[in-house]
C-alpha cells in the first residue's frame, strides 16, 4: 500500500462518507470489536510493493522450479503434461468466464450455465453415464463423494477399494471417512493387478453371503490403474453386482478415446480426474474433479447440476437445478457440502473436448498409447529394467530399476527430464523403492524418448 | 424469389457458427449448443509431429478393451469455436462489467496482475509430482503465503491444502475430532448460529458431529445465554462467522469463547467474511482455534463462475501436529525467515539440489485432504495478492469495505428496512418483508428489476433467519459513485413497488436480459441435464 | 421515501464506473466515456521501487521549461477502468463473435495461435535499435518471411517495412519512379482501373504521378482495348488488383503485362485480394513488377479494429536494388537456405556474435520507410500463420475462399442481381439498385438490417461502379453451414423489401443494436472530435 | 495442411457445394486463369505442421535474441522500455479489440468508436492542440504526413527541418518527398541543439524577406530532441510565425507529464510515437503515430477521425467523420492514401493513458527525468566519458567514449546490458562513432544504474 490498493477512495471522499455514515472516523465502524483483541500496532510484515515488483518476485521464485520449461516431463500418477491449445486457453481466460460467480441469477448467466450444460453432456458422452455433475474440486474430492453418495445409497458403511486407485485419492477418501466414518477396506495387487479374491474367492465367504452386514456396498477399481494396467471390469461388476455393491471406476479421460467406458462396464457411478482437458499442470491445482452417475442417483448428487428449461417467453434456457439437495437449502441433511468448485476448470474442459472433438479425441488417445508402447519395448530392453510384459497399459507403466528410483530421477533431472513418479514415495512402501512410474502425452516425440532411454541407460549403469 | 430451404444442399440455419444472433449486442436469440454447431468431418485439431509410428501396433492393448463406439464429441472448426464460447462470455455478467454486490461471496475487482502470475510458466508448467529439491520455488511461495496467513489471522500453522471453505471447513471439523480423539474424549455435538452458511451444517455432519442450532438474538449477534446454557462435556465446538452473515461482528466473542473452551470445546472460524477485519482483529487473538480463509474472497482469485478457489485452515498451536500432510516447511533454523526477511530476498542461484524448503508429515496428521498440494495456482495469485497491497494495504482493504457497506447502510435505511440496523462491517442485510407485504413484491423481484438497472442482484433469501433477505456486499473496489448508484437504483425500485399493479409487474422482469425469467420449477421437474438426455 | 437527490454527498450517477447498464446484457444505455468517471484522486498506478532519490533535482530542467497545467487525464481505480473498456468490448462486434464479410477486407478467423507468438517475450520485448548480432532470431524470422513471400508471389526480393496496404503502395510507385529515373525516364501517368480501391489513386498522387482510369468492361474486367489505347512512352505504368475489387481475375492479364511492359511501363500488383490465389496463380507469373501484400488480410493478423497491419513490397529482379533498406539479408552462401531446410532446422546455439544474418542496403534504396524495421510482430504472425498451413494449405485455403464466395454466388444469383454473374474469386458484388428501383430500399438499409439478423454487414457502395453495391467476401473460415444461414438472411430481407412501407421501416434499422442508425450528416456540422471540444 | 487449416470444410461439404455451383472440381473455379501462368507443382516450400510445432519453432527463434528477458535496457532513439501493466494488458488483448475491422457500421461498432474519441482526447489533452486523428503507423509516418498537410496548406514545398529530428524519421520524410517533390532542407547542430541562425541569422537574409519564394512553409523541430535536449521552442515558434511557416513539433509523450507542450510553444501540428504508451518494444512495431493539429487544419486531416453524434433516438454515439478527406472518396485528390492505421494501439493507448491518470503521467515523467539525472551526473564523472553538462535533458542524454561506441555496446551486452543506440550507426556519420546515446524509463532501478556504471567503467578501460 505503499503503492496504493484497489480500493479507489480518495481522502476527500473518505471523509464525506464518514461525515454521511454520522462517525468521526474508521476506527468508530470498528467500533463493536472488543478493545482487548484488537491489533494494536499492524500486522508483522512489508508494506506493499508494486505490480511490477510482485510479478518480478514471483517470476525469480519461479524459476526456482524445475518445470516442463527445463525438464521434459514423463511424470503422470494422475497429473499429465498434455498440450493446451492457443484456442482452449484464449477463450478459458475471457473475463466473463474468470469474473463470475456460481450462476445465481440465471438470465445474466447463461454464458456459464450454457458451458457447464455443454461440459455435463460431453464427459456424460465420454463416460456412457447420464447424469454429470458441474464439478468437483479433484479427481480425490470426486472419489471422495462418490462413495460417500454410495454408502448413503446402500446403507452400507463398508468400501472395498483397488489398491490399483491412485494413492493419493485413497488417502484422501481415508481421511474424510474418518468424518462419516466408513469403513475402507483395501484390496491388494498381485502383479499389477488388484487381488479380488481375498475378498470373492474360497478363503472368503463372506462376499457371497448377501445377508452378511460386513458385505461392501461399494466396489471402487481404477481403469487404467495407478500403474497403467487395464484390469478386467466386467468381473469386478459382476460379483460386484452379485453382493449388491455399487460400483464406482475410477478413469482416466484421455483413455476414453480408445477404451471402454465406465458405463459401458455397467458402472453406477464414474469419477476422474479432467486436469488432463485443457487445465495446465499447475503443481497440482486447480484441478477438475469429474463425477457422472446412473440417472436413480441424482437426488444423491452432489455438487451442482444444470439444467434445461425454458424462461418466461418460452425461450431456451439454462439454469441450476434440484437444488433441495445442496447445503445451503439441506444444511445438515444435505448430501454433501460443496458449494464452490472447479467451474472455470470444467469450461475449459468443455471448450478442450470441443477442441479435440470426436476424432481428435480418439487420436490422442492413439498417440498416447503409440508412445507408450514405444517407449516401454525400448525401456525394457535396457539390461537391468524390468517391467511386467504381458499386461495391457495406457499412457503409464512401471519399471522395476536396478537402483534406488529417487536417485534414478534426480539424476535424470539433471540431463533435462522429470523421468517419472518413484513409486516408493506415493506409496510409501519401501519395497516399491526401485520401481519408477513413467507416463506419456501425446508431446512427447520420438526424439524425447530415444533420448530418455539413452538418458536412463547412462544414468543406471 | 426462391424459397431457399427448397433450394438444394441446405442445412439447418442454427447449424451456422458463424451468426451472432445470439449475442446481446445484436438482439438476444438462443445460442446453440456446441452439438448443434457439430457437422461431420470438421475439426480444430491438431498434433505435433512426434515422429513416431502411425499405427498402434495390434499387440499394445487387447480388443476386449477397446471401445466400440466413440464419443459423440462435436466436430467443429477452430472458427466455430470461438465464435460459440466467446458469444457465451457475452451472455455472461462478471465483475468485470459491473458490481456484483453478492453477500457473503465478496465479489470484489481481481487484479489482472494475479492472472498473470497464474501464467509464469515456471509455476503453470510444473508437475505436482516433481521432486522438492526441484520444486524450492513453489515451496516457498506455499510456506511464504502459510506465514503471511498465520500473521494475519493469528494462528500458529496453517494447510493449504483444501480446494474451497467448505472442504476447509470439513478439514477444521476432522481436526477437532482428532484433537478430541487424541485426549480421549468422543464429543457429538456442535454449535451453530442460525444464520450460519448452509457449508457449515452439512461439514458438521460430514464431520460426524450433530449440529446443535444456536439462535440470533435482537442485536443480530449469537445469543451468548444460548451458548451458555448448550456447553456441555458433549460439545465438540462452536463454528462462528465473524463478522456473521448479517455483516455484524460478534461483540461478545471473548465470552463465547471462554464458556466453549471452558468446556473443552474448540471454536472454529469460518472466514469467508474475513474481507471485514484484516489488520483489524485476528481470529486467533479472539480466541478460534481452527480457522478457515476462502482465498477467492479475501484474497481476490477470481471466481471463474463457480470456482476455483481455496480454504486453507490455520490452526493454533496445540493443534498444528494434526494437521494435513504433507506440509510444506523451511529448513534450517530460521523458522520465521521469509517472513521476515524483505520481499525481495529471494536467493537467485539457478536449480539445486540443496534444500531449503521440503515437504514434512505431521506427527498426528488427519491425512491428505487434496489430490496433490491444494489449489497451488489460487495460492500463489493470494500471495501476490498480499504483497501487493502489504501490510498496510490489507487493513485498508477491510476499512474501505466496511465503510462501503455502512455506506450504503445509512443511505438505504430510509427506503428498505435493514435486518439490524447498527453499524455494520463489509456488508448488509435489507429485509425487502415491507415492500412484499404492502404490494406483494418479493425480494427476488426486487433482485431481477436490479438487473434491468445495470447491476448484478444481491444475494437473495439469505440468511434464512431474515425475511425477504436482500444481503448486500459492496467490497471495497467499489467506489462512492458507484454506490450511489446502487442505491439510486434500489430507491427508484422500492418507489416502483408502490405503484398499482406492481406485484405483476414485477413479476415479469427481467425483460432487457438475454432471457427473461428462467422457469426453475420446469427444470426441475422435466431434468434435462445434458443435451442427450431429455426428462419428462 | 428520501429524494436521494436532496440527500447529502451526492454525485452524479454517470460518474460510476461499475454500472453495467451500457452493456447489452442489460440493456443498452449510454456508456460514459472516461473522462465521465473520473473522479480527482483515483487511481490505478503503481511504479516499481528503483530506489533511486525521490525528488527531481531542481538542476535538472530548467523552469522555462516545466509544464504549467498537468494534462487532464482521467483518474479512475483499477476495477473502473476494467469496467469500462469490458463494457466498450460488449458493444463491438467482431470477427470472433460471428460473421463478417465485408468485402475487400478478408475479415477471415485469425488463429489464436497467433497472438501467443506475437506475444513470446524474445519477440516482443525485442528493442528495435539492438544490434543485428543480439538479433539473429528476428532477422531469421524476416528472412524467412521475406523467401516464403517471395516464392508465394513469384517475386525476387521484398521489403518488409511498408506498415499498410497503402504505405506498400506508395512504397511500390516511389520504387517504379526510381527504376524510370534510373533510366533516365521522366513518365508520368499511371493507368487505374475504375474499379480500384481509393488508396491507389490516393497513392498514385503521393507518388508524383498522375492517374489515368480506365473503364471496366461488361464482363467486370479491365477493358484492355482502352489500355491498349492509353499506353505510350508516358505511362509509367498500371496498378491492377487481381483478382480485382468486383471478385474478377483479368483474364487477360497477360495480354496486359505484354502491353504496358512494351512501353515501358511497369505492372503493380495491389496484393488485398492475394487470398484468392495462393499456390494457383503468381503475380510475378503473370508478369507484374511490384506487388505489396496485405498481411493483415490473407496473412491473418487480425484487423485490431482498424489496424495495425503490414504491406510487404515484392519486386522483380530488375528492382531489387531500389528496395527500401535496410533489408535483412543471410550471410553465407546458401541464399536460399531458409527457405530449402526443413522448418525445424535452426541453430540451438546460445545468442552469439558470429552473424548469419545480417542489414543491408541495397545499392540505389529509394530509403527508409518506416521509424524502424516494419511491423515486426504483424510479421511474425505472418510467418507462422504460414508454417501453420504450409504449401499445400495455402493453396487450400484460396480454394476454399473461392468455393465459399462462389456458392453464396449461385445462391443469391436468384434473388439479388450480381453485378457481372460469372465464376468469381474469394468475392461477389451485388447490387440492389433493383430493390432500390422497387421499393426504396437502399443497400445501406440492407446493411443495417442484416445486423439484426446477426451478421455483420458486406462492405458497401464499392467498388464505385457499380450502383447500390453490396460486396461480399465470406472467406474460407466461414462454413458451408454459416453461409447457408447468410443467404437466408439476405433472402429473407429480399423479400422483406417488397413489403408495403419497407422503405420506411428500413429506415429505421437497426433497432436491436446498442445503437439505433447514426447520424452521420450531424457528425460532420457539428464536429465534436473529443470530448472537450463541443462544435457548432 | 498436413495437420489441416483454419477452413472447417468437410470432403463431402467441398463435393456438394461444387455440385452446387454447377462445376465439377475446383480447378474449375480457377478457369479464369490463364493456364500459362498457373502454378504447376505446388509452392516450393514445406508442407504444413501443427500449432504446437509452429509455437516451438517461433519460441527457439526468439531465444536467439537479446531482449529485455535477458538485457536491460539502456536503448531509446524513438522506442522504450517503458512497463505494460497488467490491465492494460489484458484489456487491450480482449479479442473484440484485436479482431474486429474498421468501424464501418457504428450501430455495432461503439466499443471501438468509443474507444478512440477518448484516445483522441487524451491526445488533444496532452498536446494541447484541439484535433487528433485516429493514428497513423508510427512516428516517421505521422511526421510524412504533417509534412504534406503543411505543405499542402501553405503552399510552399520547401521544409525545414532540424537535425535534432529522429534520423530515421528524417529519413522516412525524404524517401517519401521524393514522390511529393517537397524539398527537405535540414538545419545542423551544434552542440546539441539546432543552429538556427545558419537560415535566420545574419547572412541568411532570405528568411526576413517574406515575399521569398524559397521561404520554406513548413519548420520541424523536436522536442526533446533525439539527443534528449530542450531546445528553445518559443524562439523557433517565433521567426517561423514571422515567415509565415507552419511549426511541427516531434513530441515525447511521456515527457508531457513534465514538459510543456506543443500547443502551449503555439505549435499547428505535434507528430509523436505513441509506442511509451502501452505497446511493447516489438522490435519496432506495430507502433503508433499521433498526429494532433489546430482546428483550421482540420479538413486536410490525414487518416480517420472519430466524432460524437447521436442515433435515430437522440443517443451519444459515436462515427468516423468527415469522412470525404478520405481516400476511398476522394481518391486522387486525398490529402494521404491512409486507410488502415494503429487502432488496436491507440486502444492500448488510451487504456494505458487512463491507467496513469493525471497523476500518474506526472509521476512516471518525473521519474524518467530522476534516473536520467542520476545516470548522467554518474556517467559523466567516469573519466574518459563526456557529455555536454549545461543543457536541459530529458529521459536520454549522449555521452561520448573514449572508445568506439559499437564495441562498447558489444561488450555491455555480454554482462546483460542493452547499453544503447550507437550514434554513428543511426546517424550514418563517422564522426558520431564514438557517441551514445542512452536513455532511460521508469523500469530502471537504482541497482541497476549502478552496475550500469560499474560495467562501463570496466568495459571502456
Ligand atoms: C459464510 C460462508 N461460509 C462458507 C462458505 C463456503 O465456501 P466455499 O464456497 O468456498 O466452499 C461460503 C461461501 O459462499 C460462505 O459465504
Ligand atoms: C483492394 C485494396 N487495396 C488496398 C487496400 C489498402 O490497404 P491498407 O488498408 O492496408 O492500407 C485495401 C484495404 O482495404 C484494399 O481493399
Amino acid at each position: 500500500m505503499s503503492q496504493g490498493t484497489y480500493a479507489p477512495h480518495s481522502n476527500d471522499e473518505i471523509a464525506q462518507m464518514l461525515d454521511y455514515i454520522g462517525v468521526g472516523s474508521i476506527e468508530d465502524l470498528f467500533e463493536s470489536i472488543p478493545d482487548s483483541v484488537m491489533v494494536k500496532d499492524g500486522l508483522n510484515f512489508a508494506r506493499g510493493i508494486s505490480e511490477t515488483d510482485v510479478y518480478e518476485f514471483m517470476s525469480q521464485l519461479s524459476k526456482q522450479n524445475g518445470s516442463t520449461d527445463n525438464l521434459i516431463c514423463f511424470a503422470g500418477g494422475g497429473a499429465y503434461d498434455h498440450d493446451i491449445p492457443f484456442a482452449t486457453r484464449s477463450l478459458a481466460s475471457r473475463s466473463e468466464f474468470v469474473t463470475a460467480y456460481t450462476p445465481y441469477q440465471p438470465e445474466v448467466s447463461q454464458g456459464v450455465l450454457q458451458a457447464i450444460f455443454e461440459f455435463q453432456t460431453l464427459i456424460s458422452r465420454l463416460v456412457e453415464l447420464p447424469i454429470t455433475n458441474a464439478s468437483l474440486y479433484d479427481g480425490a474430492s470426486a472419489l471422495v463423494e462418490a462413495v460417500n453418495l454410495s454408502v448413503a445409497q446402500t446403507g452400507k458403511q463398508n468400501v472395498l477399494i483397488s489398491k490399483g486407485v491412485n494413492p493419493y485419492w485413497r488417502q484422501v477418501v481415508k481421511t474424510f471417512s474418518k468424518g462419516t466414518g466408513h469403513n475402507i477396506v483395501e484390496a491388494d495387487l498381485i502383479r499389477g493387478t488388484t487381488n479380488w479374491s481375498q475378498f470373492t474367492g474360497e478363503g472368503a465367504e463372506s462376499f457371497v453371503q448377501k445377508d452378511n452386514e460386513d458385505i461392501p456396498g461399494t466396489v471402487v477399481v481404477s481403469y487404467p490403474n495407478y500403474f497403467g494396467v487395464l484390469e478386467d471390469i466386467d468381473e469386478v461388476r459382476r460379483w460386484s453386482k452379485d453382493i449388491g455393491a455399487l460400483l464406482v471406476v475410477v478413469y482416466d479421460p484421455v483413455a476414453m478415446g480408445l477404451l471402454r467406458s465406465p458405463g459401458s462396464f455397467g458402472a453406477d457411478l464414474a469419477v476422474a480426474e479432467g486436469q488432463v482437458f485443457g487445465t495446465a499442470l499447475s503443481y497440482g491445482g486447480p484441478y477438475l474433479g469429474l463425477f457422472s452417475c446412473r440417472q436413480e442417483l441424482v437426488r444423491r448428487l452432489p455438487g451442482r447440476l444444470v439444467g434445461r428449461t425454458v424462461d418466461s417467453a418460452g425461450k431456451t434456457a439454462y439454469v441450476t437445478t434440484l437444488r433441495a439437495r445442496e447445503q445451503d437449502i439441506r444444511r445438515e441433511k444435505a448430501s454433501s457440502n460443496v458449494c464452490t468448485n472447479q467451474t472455470l476448470m470444467a469450461v475449459a474442459c468443455c471448450i478442450q473436448m470441443s477442441w479435440l472433438g470426436k476424432s481428435g479425441l480418439i487420436e490422442l488417445a492413439r498417440r498416447c498409447a503409440i508412445a507408450t508402447d514405444y517407449l516401454r519395448q525400448k525401456v525394457l530392453s535396457l539390461s537391468g529394467v524390468n517391467g511386467s510384459s504381458d499386461l495391457d497399459h495406457f499412457r503409464e507403466f512401471v519399471i522395476e530399476l536396478p537402483i534406488d528410483a529417487e536417485a534414478v530421477v534426480e539424476r535424470m533431472a539433471c540431463e533435462g527430464f522429470l523421468a517419472g513418479i518413484p513409486l516408493g514415495v506415493t506409496l510409501q512402501d519401501e519395497s516399491y523403492s526401485r520401481s519408477l512410474l513413467v507416463s506419456l502425452t501425446e508431446k512427447r516425440t520420438r526424439s524425447e524418448l530415444d533420448r530418455y532411454v539413452e538418458t536412463l541407460e547412462k544414468v543406471i549403469s | 424469389m426462391t424459397d431457399s430451404n427448397n433450394d438444394s444442399g441446405q442445412l439447418h440455419a442454427s447449424k451456422a457458427g458463424g451468426v451472432a444472433k445470439s449475442v446481446p449486442l445484436l438482439g438476444s436469440a438462443t445460442e446453440p449448443t456446441i452439438f448443434e454447431l457439430s457437422s461431420p468431418g470438421h475439426r480444430c485439431w491438431s498434433f505435433r509431429d512426434t515422429q513416431l509410428p502411425e499405427d498402434l501396433p495390434q499387440t499394445a492393448i487387447s480388443p476386449e478393451h477397446l471401445r466400440k463406439t466413440p464419443a459423440e464429441l462435436p466436430e467443429v472448426s477452430e472458427r466455430d469455436l470461438v465464435g460459440h464460447f466467446t458469444r457465451l462470455t457475452h451472455r455472461q455478467y462478471s465483475v468485470d462489467l459491473g458490481a456484483y454486490p453478492l453477500g457473503s461471496c465478496t465479489m470484489k475487482y481481481n487484479p489482472k496482475m494475479c492472472d498473470y502470475v497464474a501464467n509464469i510458466s515456471g509455476l503453470s508448467g510444473m508437475h505436482p509430482g516433481t521432486p522438492a529439491f526441484l520444486s524450492q520455488g513453489w515451496l516457498e511461495i506455499m510456506v511464504r503465503l502459510e506465514k503471511l496467513l498465520c500473521e494475519v489471522t493469528g494462528m500458529a500453522a496453517m494447510t493449504l491444502q483444501p480446494a474451497a471453505g467448505a472442504q476447509g471447513e470439513l478439514t477444521g471439523l476432522l481436526l477437532m475430532r482428532a484433537f478430541h480423539d487424541s485426549n480421549g474424549e468422543s464429543r457429538t455435538h456442535v454449535i451453530i448460529p442460525d444464520s450460519a452458511h448452509g457449508t457449515n451444517p452439512a461439514s458438521v455432519t460430514l464431520g460426524g458431529y450433530s449440529v446443535i442450532t444456536v439462535p440470533t438474538d435482537e442485536r443480530g449477534c449469537v445469543n451468548v445465554e444460548s451458548v451458555r446454557s448448550m456447553i456441555g462435556p458433549h460439545i465438540a465446538g462452536i463454528m462462528l462467522t465473524n463478522p456473521n452473515t448479517l455483516g455484524i461482528f460478534e461483540e461478545e466473542i471473548v465470552e463465547i469463547a471462554r464458556l466453549v473452551h471452558e468446556c473443552g470445546g474448540l471454536l472454529y472460524y469460518d472466514g469467508a467474511n474475513f474481507n471485514a477485519i484484516m489488520g483489524k482483529v485476528r481470529p486467533g487473538d479472539m480466541g478460534f482455534d481452527i480457522v478457515h480463509l476462502n482465498l477467492h474472497k479475501t484474497f481476490a482469485t477470481p471466481h471463474g463462475g463457480g470456482g476455483p478457489g481455496a480454504g486453507p485452515v490455520g490452526v493454533s498451536s496445540r493443534l498444528v501436529d494434526f494437521l494435513p500432510g504433507p506440509r510444506p516447511i523451511e529448513l534450517g533454523n530460521g523458522a520465521n525467515e521469509v517472513l521476515e526477511h524483505s520481499n525481495m530476498d529471494i536467493s537467485n542461484e539457478p536449480v539445486t539440489t540443496s534444500l531449503r524448503f521440503d515437504w514434512s508429515w505431521p506427527e498426528r496428521s488427519i491425512g491428505r485432504v487434496h489430490s496433490w498440494h491444494g489449489n497451488s495456482l489460487v495460492l500463489a495469485r493470494a500471495l501476490a495478492y498480499i504483497l501487493y497491497n502489504g501490510s498496510d494495504g490489507l487493513k485498508h482493504v477491510s476499512e474501505m469495505a466496511v465503510l462501503n457497506a455502512n455506506w450504503l447502510r445509512r443511505r438505504l435505511s430510509s427506503t428498505y428496512q435493514v435486518a439490524f440496523d447498527r453499524i455494520c462491517m463489509h456488508e448488509l442485510v435489507l429485509t425487502t418483508s415491507q415492500q412484499k407485504r404492502d404490494s406483494g413484491v418479493k425480494a427476488l423481484d426486487i433482485a431481477k428489476r436490479l438487473l434491468e438497472y445495470g447491476f448484478h442482484a444481491p444475494t437473495v433469501y439469505f440468511p434464512l433467519i431474515v425475511d425477504e433477505a436482500l444481503m448486500i456486499e459492496p467490497t471495497e473496489t467499489e467506489s462512492l459513485e458507484t454506490l450511489e448508484a446502487l442505491a439510486s437504483a434500489l430507491e427508484a425500485i422500492a418507489k416502483e413497488t408502490t405503484q398499482p399493479g406492481s406485484k405483476e409487474v414485477f413479476q415479469s422482469y427481467p425483460t432487457t436480459t438475454p432471457v427473461g425469467r428462467v422457469d426453475e420449477a420446469l427444470a426441475a421437474r422435466k431434468l434435462t441435464p445434458t443435451f442427450d438426455f431429455v426428462g419428462e
